[in-house]
């Protein structure tokens, strides 16, 4: 019998991950986003699947649909959509639920349900590792695996997190530590055809000049990660 | 605890400070057995349901809500009247994490028998009346002035009914002179060795519902608090009357 | 000035059964007539009669449809067999929860059941007046029929949105892109959707 | 959601495949699917792939107090999860018979092995140990669920390291990662399941049946057991009549795979140690297969933040500045009060029952007084309940307010008024009140 | 009949009134309904407070108990936050328990909390790593008609302002708590988070305070928390149609103006509730 | 609550006969059905009974544990009760369908259990506020005959009796730990005293009168019926109004008068009956399925 | 502080729309929109101007154009809903216009009407079975909707038997319909799969490849050996070849097309010609 085993690749920069030490310091303007990752059409048994990487932090997306519906959620005239979140440890809880809420809205925004009336559209999240801007991450994932399910949308979405630390310094796509060092830290939703702001939930205290400022940064932002979309779809499709 | 991790968790475990309290709160004064407390009842509060009244005896408060029919599920047993009881969890002295579980459902039972013989279920067929009660202040006969409260909720709801009912709640002081107390405070619940709900249908007369258990007293006791209750629910009438004609002006019943 | 309204509660002894005769909301017993709602004392008395005594409720005092009584439902469903819709009002009262009808094949039309197709007939979302035929089973929802001229498709909205306009009795137009759709249309075209 | 039925032909095909020793992805009866581990970049997370079959392990440890009869060992604890994700049919929070069958064999194989030194996990007798929790979620279901989810457990508890401890009398102090290296639990060997499925009552049997021969078969062996061919648990289900000699071939057989699937752990988790000495990338990202058309990646992307400030400036420059007028408050009682005119709202306004609370307050007074008289009249007093009503009649014409056809205006002026010299009245009877409250 | 008009066609019922800037009760786009308060309504909570939104209505009663500290914070007490939606503020609802509403409720008031240091989790510890308080806030909605999230930070704002402790001693040698019920203090309540809330019609049409129905028909809800320095505790948008900038900036700009509103109406009743 | 249906016809006939003080199985109106009762039933708890009364069939087991006594009563133990509504009983438990019967059975039984007379709580404890006896009362629904409640509390009172609670002794070493030694010696036991224990006694009314012992078909045609719980010496500690229908003032207060004479005699003639079961001991021969 | 305006006016990032002609075969993504022929001359590339005669225009495209999957009318243009290749098919006469669609590698079918599927009989109620599709509702298929089919004769159908048949009902409003006759009474080809032969799912990209006229592909396979094949639009492949090992190399080759260019897929079966 065969047995594959993936060995992690040794690489020459030496920036440690885990701890963010080396990134604060590197990004002192903290203006960047660390290195994204996406895998498209991973599992075998959802109708789209992806996972999603964003530095150490991973989400892993499944998707089902347009299928049946239960007649007791079942919608006249649009899609049921249900977001599943799923934390790594433990069972879900009120924040999973209230966060479930937030991604299924921003979903609803976008995804085109009026085109598949008494059918579901089921996401499945389930967290691989939270090493900050998890939310964002979870965006992210649920947009690259619905599009992989093929789902008709009016337009794509993504989560960009920031954290203003304790000097109001702004930090984009923040690590763990930098989150938890952070005076306040946003998370937005950002649909990619005029940039609006789907969705926001925050923590902490802040100035409204400081969360224009974010949003204006989210913003920027955003246009790097739908430019991510783009080629990993293209990279998708250069086959057939 | 089912339903938990629905619920913002607090710490595992946490008591009431009384418990540890230096000076113990005095016993309840004496009184006439036959006294009721000042009542203020009003229907037709809520703006979400079909039928609402809000009932204050003295320290106890309840919200009664009834909705509008329900298509009786296929399955659910529960056509005709069904009654859910809730206690807020801050009305009696140590916060009870919902769900009350056992005691609660007793309640709602105990609600929904007394309720059923007013209501003419007949002219529901295959639909579900749903009435809740929500205890928001115990100041004890809980049950009863919820009794009260969801019988006035069903007339503002504009269900056919027989009769309204109206419930009374006593309790009996134990020795040394075991007498039967109308209407007691929390207080003198807390004391009581025996309890005892009545529901009575005031024009037909009719006992709606009993509920009544403590230490053994005999049968003549017990009569004898029963004829009190009743009496004493004979007395509510007017107030929940003045209460409906009230509401029934509101909502300006106006002469076709 | 009309005379000051008696109200009364239920369980209100009203009169005995030789000075009125029951109306709605009332009840007799031991010859008595008691008032079994909350509401205002009505007596009416044709030609020297008996009067009719009832209890009048302004608010909807009719809480479920019933059989015989016309609804206005919205379709929710459809297959080749039979409509499914939402129950909104019973007459003219709206209901706080709705309920659930069906309307079979052979139930939509009066003339050539064989010959119905149910989605030449309704599409989810149109309005539909209908008339209760039976309470159904414990299973099955409440039956309706839209087999009168005056009953059938009130309401419907084109593939473009807009709110279609009755051109014949089984057929419908949208104003904006003019394509014809076929619905059973119901005769009366009420004045009341355009407020 | 429904699984897709199994046509009558798949089946028979299936069958009659295995019949002539053929499998539908190429394997032989006894081979198993391509293993994969990969780990995440915290300690004690790992994700095997088994074939398509994925599963996601994750250890997690607390303190806690410990069972009673148990009062030096640590506390181990398992659960695996059936998301939907991994097949349509698995219903979120859902107990299905599969999954307490799945969960309690998982906790033969692993914790009534004895695997793990429970002892070790002890921090001070009988008040703190370490309870490990073992979180298993599946991904993706493709079969043979609880070898993959074994391989799982053991190589996530393997991988795990927990905070250090130390112990000076009453006082525990934790250590942080930086402060002292964490550790890792000792583990005594190493339980692994592997599965036999059976067709035709036991006449043909495969080694780790994927989804599809699951479906077919008619019974399922499970032997869990240690590099040192030791069986730890042995369950068979579907209830099949298997012979003795059978069984034994089974367990010969698994004694292989388990030696085999060990050393692949030993290699994965020495690799992964190896990395993390060098201080090299690893985790999740690292095993990502960049060949795939389906992945992509992105380095480091900086972005340029330098003219949010004056964007921000720009758009609250726009926007014209809060309205100072603020409605001022009206007081009803004390405690109570509100901000607008009572506008359509059916509680009937607040303060008006509020002030039948009032009311009961001296009505309370009044009945204390006659009753000394006598109880009888005190029927009259419940009947003067109706005093509110007398007052609460004002409010009555708010609820026509509502009413277009007449001139809100004026009506609004007249029952504001009318309130206005109720309010004072109401305060009276509240001093009353504080009064009787105080002595 | 226009009712008939309203439940088939409810937003083209509403398009007509917002085309006129004003609601179906009355309303202009940007005005709250009456807002009423009414503070210890509960004589057995440790403190209470009744909020009316309209027809909204909240109680919030706070029960305080004792509790161990938690592990990773021996010097913290809890704030126990749930909100309720029971079925008889809204045949929407069933009993059993707390539906997804009412989660995301539950979890909003926590993150407020949380966010705007309302109250120091320090301030209730009694003895570090032995004692401190819980708060058990439960928020019981009893007329659910829209915009909860207002009604509910008001309510809670309005207890704790209510809540009164007993006085706690530690006594040395049988190492027990000693409660004096007779003496009681007033927790320290350090800012006062007010919350606004919007609907957004049609993509584009920002209204205020919706009603159950208005949030039922809007494509989007938006809800500001803001302290008095006007420092923003929470910007909750759960997903719906997009905003620009700018009308977040107005939004803001509404939620300063409300705050000074609430704060006036809580200074005047806690005022009257002073012992003259 | 199980139930059958009847044609009207049927109910006539049945009202009829009751005014005539004359049952369908020809019983008279304060007539119980033959009780079969027996006691020690299931090896493996400290007590159990299983009572037949006509198609009524309860088996009742208490199972002794030790747990730490309730915050509010540190010096007594107390007794849980559980009421299984087995499918096999009727169909209509099938999955979930017993569980509110269930429930409301077990509270009417914390009801008749909570006072300081049923039982002797005190005699459960063992060290205050740290051990006491916890006793499980595990109710099994066999059949149901209709009277479900008065059957359920027979047989609750038979197994207490024949409920055997090891004797414990309580050492506590010179540091103060307290240290529980079971006696090995298994009948070196206590046994509880059940002779304030007291019975239900529903009273079914049927027409204008009331039957005890009400039959599945008698329990159809009656809309409201009371329950009252007696002891031994005819004192009531808990009436309930049961059922959808009313009751007039005077026929409660007649009911509860039956219920006292009824109960008495019902309490005498167990008593009696235990006691043959109890002095046969083990010898006595072993009826019913679980012998 | 409420103003209403349009979306569409304060988005500026939305409307750098491409000409539909120049991505032909390009990878879109949803949220794009696409400029049709006859609005490019009228407006260059990328602004959205004032024009007198967009009505006009649009009514001009409306008849032309047919909007496939992937893609909606939204105004006068296109608005990309799914990621994949643009495709265009000439309408028979005209120059421009035509059908326009997003080619994508979905798993999930929704039924189409006139496509030809392979369902699995999950039940038989009435007079109808019903058949699994693969979609979100089971279709319904008429015992009559069978060659030869009577009231007396039924067709021997059991539950699980594969069914070859096409929709004559299929609208998001409607559970579909199918049928296994063509217009004209006829079976031709369609009706129930024989008993033996392995069923196995690939992506509706695939199949779509597979399906179109003159796929090297097929006739590869063809050559490989003598077999049996069925391919329904829901992303099912049937296929029988003479031994069991047969069909099994054929459906694995099948379901590695998925993701192998020409040229390993070459290797591949020239390997697969020499054994």
């Amino acid at each position: 019998m065969e047995m594959v085993m993936e060995s992690a690749k040794l690489s020459d920069d030496k920036v440690c991950t885990e701890t963010g030490i080396v990134e604060s310091s590197s990004r002192g303007s903290g203006c960047s986003l660390r290195h994204f990752a996406c895998e498209q059409n991973l599992l075998s048994r959802p109708d789209g699947s992806a996972t999603f990487l964003q530095g150490d932090t991973s989400v892993l997306a499944g998707v089902y649909g347009p299928a049946e519906v239960k007649v007791s959620k079942e919608i006249f005239n649009k899609a049921t959509l249900e977001v599943i979140l799923r934390p790594k440890i433990g069972l879900p809880g009120v924040a999973e639920k209230s966060r479930e809420r937030l991604i299924r809205n921003t979903c609803e925004a976008v995804v085109l349900g009026a085109l598949h009336p008494r059918t579901s559209i089921t996401v499945v999240l389930q967290v691989i590792s939270d090493a900050g801007s998890l939310l964002a991450c979870c965006l992210n994932v649920a947009c690259m695996a619905l599009v992989d399910a093929g789902i008709p949308m009016r337009a794509l979405f993504c989560g960009v997190t920031c954290a203003l630390d304790s000097d109001g310094t702004l930090v984009l796509d923040p690590t763990a530590k930098q989150e938890k060092e952070a005076r306040a830290v946003l998370t937005f939703a950002l649909d990619s055809v005029d940039r609006k702001l789907l969705m926001s939930t925050t923590k902490g205290l802040y100035s409204d000049a400081e969360l224009q400022q974010c949003l204006a940064a989210a913003q920027t932002a955003s246009q790097h990660v739908f430019r991510f979309y783009r080629e990993s779809l293209q990279r998708r499709y250069s086959k057939s | 605890m089912p339903g938990d991790h629905r619920r913002i968790r607090g710490p595992e475990e946490s008591q009431p400070p009384q418990l540890y309290a230096t000076d113990e709160d005095e016993a309840p004064a004496p009184r006439d057995p036959t006294r009721l407390r000042p009542v203020y009842a009003r229907a037709g509060l809520l703006s979400q349901v079909k039928g609402s009244a809000y009932l204050e005896a003295g320290g106890t408060k309840v919200q009664c809500a009834v909705s509008a029919p329900r298509q009786a599920e296929g399955s659910e047993r529960g056509i005709g009247l069904r009654e859910r009881f809730r206690r807020a969890p801050f009305p009696a002295r140590r916060r009870r994490a919902p769900p009350g579980g056992g005691e609660e459902h007793e309640l709602a039972l105990t609600l929904q028998e007394a309720l059923e013989p007013a209501v003419r279920l007949g002219r529901y067929p295959r639909a579900q009346l749903e009435v809740s009660a929500l205890l928001l202040e115990d100041g004890g006969s809980a049950l009863a002035a919820a009794l009260t409260a969801a019988a006035l909720a069903l007339a503002d709801a504009g269900v056919a009914m027989y009769d309204l009912v109206a419930g009374c709640g006593l309790s009996l002081v134990p020795e040394p002179s075991p007498t039967w107390l109308l209407d007691p405070t929390r207080l003198e619940e807390e004391r009581a060795a025996a309890g005892l709900t009545v529901a009575l249908m005031p024009v037909l007369s009719q006992v709606a519902g009993l509920l009544g258990s403590g230490e053994g007293s005999q049968t003549e006791s017990w009569a004898e608090a029963v004829r009190l209750g009743l009496e004493g629910c004979q007395r509510l009438y007017p107030v929940l009357q003045q209460c409906l004609v009230r509401a029934a002006r509101r909502w300006g019943a106006a002469p076709p | 000035m009309v005379p000051p309204v008696r109200y009364c509660i239920p369980g209100e002894r009203l009169c005995n059964l030789e000075e009125g005769s029951p109306g709605s909301g009332t009840y007799t017993r031991h010859g008595y007539i008691f008032s079994s709602l909350a509401g205002c004392l009505t007596k009416r008395s044709e030609n020297g009669a008996l009067p009719v005594v009832s209890v009048m409720r302004e608010t909807e005092s009719q809480l479920l449809p019933d059989v015989g009584a016309i609804v206005t439902c919205k379709v929710s469903s459809i297959n080749s067999r039979f409509a499914k819709v939402h129950i909104l009002y019973v007459g003219s009262t709206p209901l706080k929860n709705s309920f659930r009808g069906t309307i079979r094949k052979e139930d939509v039309r009066a003339t050539e059941k064989d010959k119905v197709e149910i989605y030449k007939s309704f599409r989810p979302g149109d309005i539909v007046l209908a008339k209760v035929i039976s309470l159904g089973d414990a299973q099955s929802n409440y039956l309706l029929t839209t087999a009168e001229n005056e009953l059938g498709v009130v309401v419907a909205h084109s593939e473009s949105g807009v709110q279609m306009v009755p051109i014949s009795w089984c057929e419908m137009q949208c104003p904006k892109t003019h394509t014809k759709e076929f619905r059973k249309v119901a005769r009366v075209q009420p004045e009341f959707l355009q407020t | 959601m429904k699984e897709t039925p199994l046509s009558n032909c798949e089946r028979r095909f299936l069958l009659r495949a295995i019949e002539e020793k053929k499998r539908l992805d190429g394997r032989q009866t006894y081979d198993y699917r391509n293993i994969k581990i990969s780990f995440g970049t915290d300690y004690g997370c790992c994700i095997v792939e088994l074939g398509k079959t994925r599963v996601l392990g994750q250890v997690s440890c607390e303190l806690v107090a410990p069972k009673l009869n148990r009062a030096t060992e640590g506390i181990l604890f398992f659960n695996l999860e059936l998301s939907q994700m991994a097949a349509p049919a698995f219903e979120p929070g859902r107990q299905s018979d599969l999954l307490v069958k799945l969960n309690r064999l998982l906790e033969r194989c692993l914790r009534n092995s004895k695997c793990i030194d429970t002892e070790s996990l002890c921090v001070v007798a009988g008040e703190k140990v370490w309870q490990i929790r073992v979180d298993l979620h599946l991904l993706n279901h493709d079969g043979n669920i609880i070898d993959a989810a074994s391989i799982a457990a053991i190589v996530a508890l393997c991988h795990f390291r927990r905070p250090d401890v130390c112990v000076q009398g009453e006082e525990v102090t934790l250590y942080t990662p930086e402060e002292r290296d964490p550790v890792a639990l000792s583990i005594h060997h190493m339980p692994i399941c592997v599965s036999f499925a059976f067709f035709q009552q036991g006449t043909y049997l495969l080694v780790d049946p994927n989804e599809r021969e699951e479906r077919v078969m008619d019974g399922l062996l499970v032997i869990a057991m240690n590099k040192h061919r030791e069986i730890c648990t042995i369950q068979s289900s579907g209830g099949i009549m298997l012979l003795k000699d059978q069984v034994l071939r089974c367990s010969k057989i698994a004694g292989v795979k388990v030696a085999e699937i060990t050393e692949l752990i030993q290699k994965a988790l020495e690799n992964d140690q190896k990395v993390r000495k060098e201080g090299g990338k690893f985790g999740f990202a690292e095993s990502i297969a960049n060949q795939r058309i389906t992945t992509f990646k992105m380095e480091k992307a900086p972005i340029d933040t330098s003219d949010v400030e004056e964007k921000a400036e720009e758009i609250i420059a726009e926007a014209e500045p809060p309205s100072e007028v603020v409605s001022k408050p009206i007081l009803w009682t004390s405690g109570t009060a509100q901000i607008g005119e009572g506008v359509e709202n059916s509680w009937g306004d607040l303060e008006d029952s509020e002030k039948d609370e009032d009311e009961g307050g001296s009505d309370e007074a009044v009945i204390l007084d006659n009753m000394k008289m006598d109880t009888g009249a005190e029927v009259s007093d419940i009947g003067s309940q109706d005093a509110p009503i007398v007052l609460s009649d004002s409010e009555e014409e708010e609820m026509i307010i509502l009413e277009p056809d007449k001139n809100p205006k004026k009506i609004r002026t007249q029952t504001t008024s009318a309130k206005q010299e109720k309010a004072p009245s109401k305060k009276a009877i509240k001093k009353r009140k504080k009064k009787r409250a105080t002595n | 009949m226009a009712a008939g008009f309203k439940t088939v066609e409810p937003l083209e019922y509403y398009r007509r009134f917002l085309k006129e800037n004003c609601r179906p009760d009355g309303r202009e786009l940007g005005e709250f309904r009456t807002t009423t308060v009414n503070i210890g309504s509960i004589s057995t909570a440790d403190g209470s407070a009744l909020v009316k939104l309209g027809n909204t209505t909240v109680i919030c009663g706070i029960k305080a108990e004792f509790a161990v500290p938690p592990a990773d914070a021996p010097d913290k007490g809890y704030v126990v936050p749930n909100v309720d939606l029971p079925p008889l503020c809204s045949s929407r609802f069933r009993s059993g328990p707390p539906g997804e509403e009412a989660q995301v409720a539950s979890q909003f008031i926590a993150d407020v909390i949380e966010n705007s240091q309302i109250i120091q989790k320090e301030d209730l510890c009694i003895s570090s790593g032995k004692l401190a308080w819980v708060l058990y806030c439960d928020l019981i909605c009893l007329d659910y008609d829209g915009n909860i999230l207002d009604a509910c930070t008001f309510a809670l704002l309005a207890a704790l302002k209510n809540v009164q402790l007993p006085e706690v001693r530690i006594n040395e040698e049988t190492a027990l708590a000693e409660v004096n019920l007779k003496k009681k203090s007033y927790l320290n309540i350090r800012t006062h988070p007010v919350a606004t809330s919007f609907a957004v019609f049609d993509d584009t049409l920002l209204i205020v305070d919706p009603t159950g129905e208005e949030e039922h028909l809007a494509t989007g809800t938006l809800t500001v928390v803001m302290n008095e320095e006007g420092r923003l505790c929470c910007l909750h948008k759960p997903g719906g149609s997009g905003l620009t900038g700018p009308k977040l900036q107005d939004c803001m700009g509404r939620a300063v103006t409300r705050h000074k509103e609430v704060k006036k109406l809580m200074d005047e009743v806690i005022r009257s509730m002073k012992p003259k | 609550m199980a139930s059958v249906s009847l044609s009207e016809a049927e109910k006539v006939y049945i009202v009829h006969g009751v005014q005539e003080d004359l049952r369908v199985d020809g019983r008279s109106c304060e007539d119980y059905r033959s009780v079969e009762v027996e006691t020690d039933v299931v090896s493996n708890t400290s007590g159990s009974a299983r009572v037949k009364l006509g198609h009524t069939d309860i088996l009742v087991g208490v199972k002794a544990e030790m747990g730490t006594p309730k915050l509010e009563k540190p010096e007594e133990g107390y007794l849980e009760f559980f009421v299984d509504c087995s499918a096999n009983a009727t169909p209509e438990f099938e999955g979930r369908g017993g569980d509110d019967l269930g429930t409301e059975i077990a509270n009417t039984l914390y009801r008749i259990f909570n006072n300081r007379s049923s039982v002797d709580l005190k005699s459960l404890c063992i060290s205050p506020r740290e051990h006491c006896w916890v006793l499980y009362v595990d109710v099994l629904l066999l059949e149901c005959g209709g009277n479900l409640f008065d059957a359920i509390s027979v047989t609750v009172k038979a197994a207490l009796f024949n409920t055997r609670i090891p004797k414990v002794r309580v050492l506590e070493d010179e540091e103060g730990a307290k240290d529980i030694e079971l006696s090995d010696d298994p009948y070196d036991c206590m046994q509880l005293s059940v002779e304030n224990v007291p019975c239900i006694v529903t009273l079914c009314k049927i027409g204008c009168r009331h039957v005890v012992d009400a039959t599945l078909q008698e329990e159809a045609c009656s809309l409201a019926s009371l329950l009252v719980s007696v002891t031994s010496e005819g004192v009531v500690t808990c009436v309930r109004k049961v059922g959808k229908g009313s009751l007039d003032p005077e026929s409660i207060f007649e009911m509860m008068e039956t219920g006292k004479r009824v109960g008495k005699v019902l309490h005498a003639s167990l008593r009696d009956v235990l006691r043959k079961e109890e002095s046969l001991g083990p010898t006595r021969p072993k009826v019913g399925f679980l012998g | 502080m409420a103003e209403t305006l349009p979306v569409a006016s304060e988005s500026p990032a939305g409307c750098k729309a491409r000409a539909a002609r120049n991505v032909l075969g390009q990878v879109v993504l949803p949220g794009e929109e696409l400029l049709l022929p006859e609005q490019e001359e009228t407006d260059g590339v990328g602004v959205a101007g004032e024009r007198p005669l967009r009505l006009n225009a649009g009514m001009r495209s409306r008849l032309r154009v047919v909007c496939g999957p992937g893609l909606r009318r939204c105004g006068d243009r296109l608005l990309v809903t799914k990621c994949g290749r643009l495709r265009h098919k000439e309408s028979g006469s005209g120059s421009s216009g035509g059908i326009y669609w997003v080619d994508s590698q979905q798993k999930r079918y929704v039924p189409v009407k006139g496509d030809h599927v392979i369902g699995i009989v999950t039940a038989k109620s009435g007079d109808i079975f019903k058949v699994d599709v693969g979609g979100s509702e089971p279709a319904s298929l008429s015992y009559l909707a069978f060659e030869g089919a009577t009231k007396r004769n039924r067709p021997n159908v059991q539950v699980g038997d594969l069914i070859y048949g096409q929709f004559v009902v299929a609208n998001k409003d409607m559970e579909p319909e199918m049928v296994c006759i063509d217009s004209c009474g006829r079976a031709n080809g369609m009706g129930v799969i024989g008993q033996d032969g392995l069923l196995f799912k690939v992506t509706l990209g695939l199949i779509r490849k597979l399906l179109a006229p003159d796929c090297e592909i097929i006739q590869e396979v063809g050559k490989l050996y003598p077999l049996e094949i069925v391919f329904g639009m829901n992303g099912r492949i049937w296929v029988k070849a003479k031994t069991i090992q047969q069909t099994l190399i054929l459906a694995n080759i099948l379901e590695a097309c998925e993701h192998m260019t020409t040229e390993q897929r070459k290797q591949i079966f020239a390997r697969l010609a020499e054994s």
